[in-house]
């Protein structure tokens, strides 16, 4: 633990009007961590994400990425710098193929100022699109709408676009939300293998405990906009109100989770 | 959850996909040969509707670059309308060189859109159609207000010339159809080269998804403004070619029923090519003459009639029923 | 005279105008999200019927008062027959299809009724001025104000009044506020909209109606009433968030007072005050006074 | 599938109107309002007044010294456009009209917006045109003109016509105000106004000027205004419905007795007014027509031929368009005599037009401006009576002005001769 952290939160707070989102979070991240984040429907875990990458401003207290903050930028450029995200309900291109989808992502990811005017498609990156999508275990599905292919191939390329940029943290929200319970797992499988690979840091928020005593290396617990555990899997898990609020509820959930969506904002 | 306002309306068949796109350039430059050469052969009359034809289709040919974004502006008489004025303006001025002209209500109306696209680019649905409905209205009381410009009888602009050669009068409208042609092929390919860009093709994936958008690093904000600019533009340059066309300009240009005619224009043309607000322009002045020849008093009922039977039976313009565009 | 009380005067005489003829436009786009842009063809036919209706009614020496009734009943009438062939024969096999195609064929059949109009009536402006007189004029300040345009003011009152209770205090209208402020939750209480988008419409249409036929004693009916129509009621609708009845009120109360303070103070402004209000309002609150903005959920 | 079609099919059915070169009549294009909110008042009357001479002309109908068939002896054959729309549409519908029809000549344009917009069309075509109303100076102050004529005068007539008149009944005026549409035609008639009463009472401003939008309908706040501010006279160019409308809600406001009202064009509503327009208000229409013609026989003949057809008396558009066609007649049979017969060339009957002076149903026309195409008469202006026992509208104390004295010199242009104290402006008066 002696490398200086890719990314630290420091007294982070949300309100909306009365209510409080999130307060008094401090996080330290090091590079090639595996944060699992687990917390109730309500816990501040979505807001907590949402502000990390830009979309919601917080309230009070300082995000620093590599050494410099990233308060007050906007999603597209804490992007840029290297923090992407995947999201709950998967955002994809409805209208355009999975292929394109892909595409259009390392386009964006590759082409800046004049460059944007030139065509997206070129033979190289249709054929690396090509070649992620099969890396993601969903080629096949290349040329399907995407607003026609079912939940979790939308969730594996939710996450192939946020990866279109190469970041250095990825914070997927809920990547196993919403699919079946034998998919949870290969959808995991393929996407930590994947991220293993580009050595990205990575943070997800999960409800299923089993996933997330496999796959994290440590475990943050938000209640009621608060982290209340913080650790390894096999301590912050065992912590007594994690147990009694949040594992209690979510060892059994796989098939609510599935029900739960769109949950909290 | 992404509750896209023209989804149907905008959804592009096969033309747009990324697929092997071959290049706009020749069947563009087929099409402005074509319509110079029939420029020789139809009668005079033809010849007016050829010209009113072209520069609608300049204004709508803006509009759909914003509706593949699923914007839609009720106010792009605006532009229209500066870019005429330029115009007038340099003719009062004594410069009636068409390349200037045309040039001047490019730079006019383009500038102006960007200035207002830093407010617009906030906007929506039907808040982006009112604002923008707004700011043309207050350009038509301006207008209006204005007594050295002639208020609502403007004024008429001289004839143009082109680097200096000034044709007679029976070859002047040919002269003006070379022009609009040589423009609108201009015009057509640099949209049609846009649209096949990255930043072009953003605006179907604004459509989907703004948020997916920004957080692919790309700024919604900056693409919805570059495509308003190209529409404000496009719309200066079709009011260019008005004033020249008609050789008057007046408040009316700017008034809201004309930019609800441009929307007309755009739901009859569909969105799927930049050769559809050509072909939904020329069959809008097709109608518009027969209604008024054969029924003067009444030629609005036809017009209304040919309008609601288009979004009723014929959804994705009157390009979706090209037999090239009906694959998909 | 200090210039304020018939700034306030006028103002809201004005304003109940506006409010009378836009609630109707607001309604429809809140329950149905159609911006009717035949709205002012709507306004224009109450105001033609009324008309005809007010000239045999006097020409057949009836009771004066009596022409009331008739403002009502032509309202009605037209809203009625109107408001329903509109809904049942075209806007709903436009179910589902976006705003901009819907708005564009309300203005499809905004210029087919005006053509329409112009078939029935002709070119020549009917006059319905007798009621207009028969209320008499009140002096305030010296000023003689006519009473008629008071009237619209309780007019205004008791249509905002009754709009609100039927909406706050009447089953119908409480499904109708879910309606609008809930679409989806509206759908999953199975509201059936059959029944709602054609009753919604007809009132639409019927308000629209209203404020045509009861302008028509204050104006001459002509060719082209109903265009100015749409655009004011289009800025009353947008400064006041689109579907919000109250708002409708305050946006009308905002322009018809800020145009009586530019006729009485500068008057060169008149013809930008209420774009330029609309422009203002859109740009510190791009969804109108009264709606709220919808946070997308991601 | 044959998409095409439709517009193939659509392209025929106009290809099919154009004129298979029909030599017989000649082709008369007549524009002026159908729809819209102008038809009424202004375009239904004009149109009216250019069918019912064009059938007398064609009949040999009118009385002497007109009574020769048809113009050079060809019968006529009239094509309505509608003015009513934005000026550029005008425009192309006539061009339109002189691309399928090639129309001999073309009359007509009541307001001043359209005819603007369609004038560098007529031109360019070489198309022989007689404006009937279109009463803007800027008509040949702006542009020079070969084919182009026009029949009525100038519209700054009517500023001096009300100035002088109201300044004459009422020499010790303190205050005037107006009340116009906000559109040329308005701006043009309250600053033609205002220039000239401070041509006749150097520095005598207005205290108030109202603008409201056209076709607003809603005068309310605009009549209390005038109210408070209470000047002695209110002058005003509204026409159509907006007059109506502003009479309807003015007059129980009883804003007639406060100030003396100059309507310029109250003429064409006098007859739908009737009692409503109240007594005492000073109305004027455009010249010495309608209600102020001179009765001759040609207006006798006129008036009763207008009212058994159209049940109503003619107002001034209607003896615009009419005598707009008479002068037309007038310059085609004096170019068929100079050639001693046949039907003379369109340059023949321009030239023969250019100058010259001929009696119509109003007044007399003389064709005296702008290289002799462009028209100045007599102008007239009164007030209003409604005859309660015959119901039917009447003028009292109609004056009755030379055009000399309202009219600039031939070379003046009008704004500059209006501040320039109106020089040269001969006025004898005559009843």
């Amino acid at each position: 633990m002696t490398t200086a952290p890719i990314l630290e939160v420091k007294r982070l707070e949300k309100r909306f009007g009365a209510v409080v989102a999130a307060t008094g979070i401090d996080v330290e991240v090091r590079p090639r961590d595996r944060i699992g984040i687990i917390g109730t429907n309500g816990a501040g875990k979505t807001t907590f994400v949402n502000m990390v990458t830009g979309y919601l401003e917080p309230s009070g207290g300082d995000i620093r990425f590599e050494g410099r903050s990233v308060l007050g930028r906007p999603p597209r450029e804490v992007t840029r710098l290297g923090i992407c995200r995947s999201f709950q309900v998967p955002q994809v291109f409805g209208s355009r193929t999975v292929l394109e989808n892909l595409v259009m992502a390392l386009a964006l990811a590759e082409a800046t100022g004049l460059a944007l005017l030139a065509d997206p498609w070129t033979s190289d990156r249709a054929e690396r699109a090509r070649r992620t999508l099969a890396e993601y275990g969903i080629g096949d599905q290349a040329d399907r709408e995407a607003g026609l292919v079912s939940q979790g191939v939308r969730k594996l390329l939710d996450i192939a676009m946020a990866m279109a940029h190469r970041p250095k943290i990825l914070l997927l929200d809920e990547p196993t939300s919403g699919v079946s319970q034998e998919e949870k797992l290969a959808i995991m499988a393929t996407v930590m293998e994947a991220l293993d690979r580009e050595g990205v840091t990575v943070l997800f928020v999960e409800h299923d405990m089993d996933i997330v005593a496999r796959y994290a290396g440590r475990v943050l617990a938000f209640m009621e906009g608060r982290i209340i555990a913080d650790g390894p899997p096999q301590d912050a898990l065992n912590h007594p109100k994690v147990l009694e609020v949040i594992v209690g509820e979510g060892s059994f959930s796989g098939a609510r989770a599935t029900q739960r969506e769109p949950a909290d904002a | 959850m992404s509750a896209a306002p023209s989804a149907t309306l905008a959804a592009a068949p096969a033309s747009a996909r990324p697929t092997r796109s071959r290049s706009p350039v020749l069947p563009i430059t087929i099409g402005a040969v074509l319509v110079i050469a029939a420029g020789f052969a139809v009668p005079a009359w033809l010849l007016t509707i050829l010209l009113f034809a072209l520069f609608r289709a300049m204004v709508v040919l803006g509009l759909i670059v914003l509706l593949r974004a699923g914007l839609v502006s009720f106010g792009q008489a605006l532009y229209f309308a500066v870019g005429a004025y330029a115009v007038g303006f340099l003719s009062r001025a004594g410069v009636n060189d068409a390349l200037v002209r045309v040039l001047a209500g490019a730079l006019a109306a383009g500038a102006l859109g960007l200035v207002l696209g830093f407010l617009l680019r906030r906007y929506r649905g039907i808040f982006f159609a009112m604002l923008s409905l707004a700011f043309s209205m207050i350009l038509y009381g301006l207008l209006v207000k204005s007594e050295s410009l002639g208020s609502t009888d403007g004024f008429a602009i001289h004839a143009t010339t082109y680097a200096g050669y000034a044709p007679d009068r029976s070859s002047e409208r040919f002269a003006l159809l070379v022009l609009s042609s040589v423009v609108a092929w201009a015009g057509a390919i640099a949209v049609a080269l846009y649209l096949r860009g990255t930043l072009g093709r953003l605006a179907e994936a604004v459509r989907d998804n703004e948020i997916r958008v920004e957080y692919l690093g790309a700024s919604v904000a900056m693409a919805v403004h570059v495509k308003y600019v190209i529409a404000a533009t496009l719309a200066g340059v079709g009011g260019a070619l008005a004033a020249m066309v008609i050789g008057h300009v007046d408040p009316a240009m700017a008034y809201w029923t004309n930019s609800g005619e441009f929307v007309f224009v755009m739901i009859l043309s569909g969105s799927g090519s930049v050769f559809a607000p050509f072909l939904g322009a020329l069959v809008f002045e097709l109608i518009h003459a027969v209604a008024t020849h054969y029924s003067p008093g009444a030629w609005r009922i036809i017009l209304g009639s040919a309008l609601l039977a288009a979004i009723m039976f014929v959804p994705g313009g009157l390009w979706s029923l090209m037999p090239k565009a009906r694959r998909s | 005279m200090n210039a304020l009380v018939p700034i306030l005067i006028d103002g809201l005489n004005y304003s109940a105008w506006l409010f009378i003829v836009a609630v109707g436009m607001t309604l429809i786009f809140g329950v149905m999200r159609v911006l009717n842009i035949a709205h002012g063809s709507l306004y224009a036919v109450g105001a033609y019927v009324a008309a005809t209706l007010i000239g045999r009614w006097f020409d057949a020496d009836l009771p004066a008062f009596g022409s009331f009734g008739l403002i009502f009943a032509s309202a009605i009438g037209v809203g009625l027959v109107l408001g329903l062939v509109l809904e049942q024969g075209l806007l709903r096999f436009l179910h589902g299809r976006d705003e901009i195609a819907i708005v564009l064929a309300t203005f499809a059949v905004f210029l087919i009724l005006e053509d329409v109009v112009l078939l029935i009536w002709g070119t020549d402006a009917y006059p319905a001025y007798q009621p207009y007189g028969l209320l008499g004029t009140s002096s305030i300040g010296g000023i003689a104000f006519t009473n008629y345009d008071f009237s619209l003011v309780v007019l205004a009152l008791v249509v905002g009044g009754a709009a609100w209770w039927a909406l706050n205090r009447t089953r119908m209208g409480k499904l109708l506020l879910i309606v609008i402020h809930d679409r989806e939750m509206a759908q999953a209480l199975g509201i059936n909209v059959r029944l709602v988008y054609p009753a919604t419409f007809a009132i639409g249409a019927m308000l629209a109606a209203l404020g045509g036929a009861y302008s028509a004693p204050m104006i001459s009916v002509s060719p082209g009433i109903g265009v100015d129509v749409i655009i004011l009621s289009f800025a009353v609708v947008v400064i006041g968030g689109l579907g919000s009845i109250e708002g409708a009120m305050i946006g009308a109360v905002m322009v018809g007072l800020t145009r009586a303070a530019s006729v009485h103070l500068a008057p060169q402004f008149e013809l930008f005050v209420i774009y330029a209000i609309m422009t203002l309002v859109l740009i510190v609150r791009p969804q109108g006074l009264f709606m709220r903005a919808q946070a997308r959920k991601i | 599938m044959s998409r095409l079609s439709l517009i193939a099919a659509l392209a025929a059915s106009v290809a099919l109107t154009a004129p298979v070169l029909a030599q017989e009549p000649l082709r008369i294009g007549v524009v002026t309002h159908l729809t819209g909110a102008a038809a009424g008042p202004f375009g239904i009357p004009a149109r009216n007044g250019a069918e019912l001479l064009i059938d007398a002309i064609n009949s040999g109908t009118l009385p002497a010294p007109y009574a020769t068939k048809g113009m050079a002896g060809q019968q006529l054959e009239m094509t309505l456009v509608d003015e009513a729309g934005a000026p550029a549409r005008i425009a192309t519908e006539v061009r339109s009209l002189i691309d399928r029809k090639q129309p001999h000549a073309v009359v007509g344009f009541v307001t001043t917006g359209t005819c603007l917009a369609a004038l560098p069309v007529l031109e360019e075509t070489k198309t022989l045109s007689v404006l009937s109303t279109c009463g803007t100076p800027r008509v040949f102050e702006d542009a020079k003109y070969e084919y182009l004529f026009r029949t009525s005068a100038n519209a700054t007539a009517d500023g001096v016509t009300a100035a002088r008149y109201l300044l004459a009944r009422m020499p010790e005026l303190k205050s005037y105000a107006g009340i116009n549409q906000n559109f040329a035609f308005g701006q043009d008639s309250w600053r033609d106004f205002t220039l000239a009463m401070q041509a006749l009472k150097p520095g005598f401003k207005a205290t108030m000027e109202q603008f409201p939008t056209l076709g607003s309908g809603q005068y309310g706040a605009e009549i209390t205004s005038l109210l408070s501010n209470g000047p002695q006279a209110t002058f005003s160019s509204f026409f159509g419905s907006d007059l109506e409308a502003f009479v309807l809600q003015m007059a129980p406001r009883q804003l007639n007795a406060k100030t003396q009202l100059v309507l310029s064009t109250g003429e064409t509503a006098m007859y739908r007014l009737g009692a409503k327009l109240p007594d005492g208000v000073i109305i004027a229409g455009r010249g010495p027509y309608g209600v102020f013609a001179r009765p001759t026989d040609l207006n006798k003949w006129f008036r009763k031929a207008y009212e058994d057809r159209y049940n109503v008396p003619p107002t001034y558009p209607a003896y615009h368009a009419a005598q707009a066609l008479l002068g037309l007649k007038v310059a085609y049979d004096k170019a068929a005599a100079a050639k001693g017969g046949g039907v003379p060339s369109r340059d023949e009957v321009a030239r023969a037009f250019r100058g010259i002076e001929y009696e119509a149903f109003g007044t007399t026309i003389r064709m005296a401006q702008s290289d002799g195409r462009q028209a100045v008469t007599e102008s007239a202006i009164g007030v209003y009576k409604f005859d309660r026992s015959a119901g039917t509208a009447t003028v009292t104390d109609v004056t009755y002005y030379p055009a000399d004295c309202v009219n600039p010199p031939e070379g003046a242009k009008s704004i500059e001769w209006l501040q320039a104290g109106m020089p040269g402006a001969k006025c004898n008066l005559s009843n």
